[in-house]
């Protein structure tokens, strides 16, 4: 595919896919009001280990039109739900190095409480939902993470 | 040998493109692939095409615990009828985040 | 006290009380490790308003010596019962405008559960325990926050 | 009047630092006060000291729930014995975050 990664606008914040390195910073800036007193962001990482194997990198693809509107269809539900003005999510795509950073989920609301359980919410469904893969380097090759068949 | 894989000349069906992700596009080798298919085909007929053409897709496939489907961007259930022009996503398990 | 403000060193992530702006990046790579795939952030903001009144900004001051102690503790304490290998707080202080950051926790975990609970546990700690003193200012004069009498 | 206030001449008694924060700080117009008191002076006869020498203060305190009290930078209970040198802080109900 050689479009653009999509981008939907929505009220509530940004929901993208894409290649770039991601900003706590920026995307916490996007998403809040001066009616707000609280943003909570999750911040997905790579790690160096997974069920014992040693990690090297993370290799992440998206179906990038659907990720990004079932990103913002996840995140204006939960802001529906938990009554917030703000939230908006990024995913990375591409190879990344462990401690590299492949998503930021932020959401703002008046008070802390909403903030903490809908950013939770928010990443609960995007894990369960959102067309996006990722596939684990090993110093001794590779293999994509899924739900194993039974 | 996949014979019905990007053959423009045969009669009396419709056109469509498979894309595939992951495990899937690393299998078939390729993430795009223009398939005829006949005109009464589902979501379902054309990922058992698309096994049956790529046994490495069939071994990937099987893998997986479930594979979920997308026609022009949006979910779709397996027993979607197929029109010409559609775009049918396979996907598998998702693992962002 | 013309004193800087202090810092003490912590094997976990700095304790800081500072005047400078905050970077949620920054502190979030700093409580980073190798074997974590998710930090979780509390963001403070000033918002615009509080109990019914329009607030136009915020003093915040801070006894720094026990504060950046008594972060250090309550961090350390939320790391070693959550299991974590970092966290880290910085409180800034001074006159903030609607929309500035006032605090930043960041909570670095190997998985997402963890993250988001104790992030949310030294938030209640912080605002507890920590000598830390807002001032609200309204379009027609200020008053210090706090617990009234009676 | 203060009388114990900055009255280094006085006798047999000890010096000690009193920090004042936030509306204590503002009531007293100032955050550090030089004070003299009886050698066998607690935290708590301190404050006392302060509020009867400054009725800001006590009006100050008077609007808060609960004032916690610091010895040199720990935490210290309100029965604590002073020695002399000691930095004594008096902090209304904390409000960060």
């Amino acid at each position: 595919m050689s479009d653009p990664i999509p981008t939907v606008p929505s009220a509530f914040g940004p929901f993208e896919v894409t290649a770039d390195p991601l900003s706590v910073d920026q995307l916490a800036a996007e998403v809040q009001t001066a009616a707000d007193g609280a943003v909570v962001t999750f911040i997905g990482l790579v790690r160096d280990n997974h069920q014992g194997k040693q990690v090297i990198a993370l290799e992440y693809e998206a179906y990038p039109e659907l990720a990004v509107r079932e990103m913002r269809a996840l995140g204006e539900a939960v802001a529906a739900q938990h009554g917030l003005h703000g939230i908006g999510i990024r995913h990375r795509t591409g190879r990344l190095a462990v401690g590299e950073v492949s998503v930021v989920i932020a959401v703002a609301a008046p008070h802390r409480a909403a903030a903490f359980a809908a950013c939770a919410d928010a990443l609960d469904r995007l894990k369960a939902t959102v067309p996006v893969w990722k596939k684990e380097w090993y110093t001794d090759g590779s293999a994509w993470i899924g739900q194993a068949a039974g | 040998m996949q014979p019905a894989i990007n053959n423009a000349a045969a009669p009396a069906g419709i056109r469509v493109q498979a894309r595939l992700f992951a495990l899937y596009r690393e299998a078939a080798g390729s993430d795009l692939l223009a398939v005829q298919v006949p005109a009464d085909s589902t979501v379902r007929d054309l990922w058992g095409h698309l096994r049956a053409a790529q046994p490495a897709l069939a071994r990937a496939d099987g893998l997986m615990a479930a594979t979920a489907f997308a026609v022009n961007g949006t979910w779709a259930r397996p027993d979607q009828a197929l029109r010409d022009g559609d775009e049918v996503a396979f996907l598998p398990p998702v693992s962002g985040g």
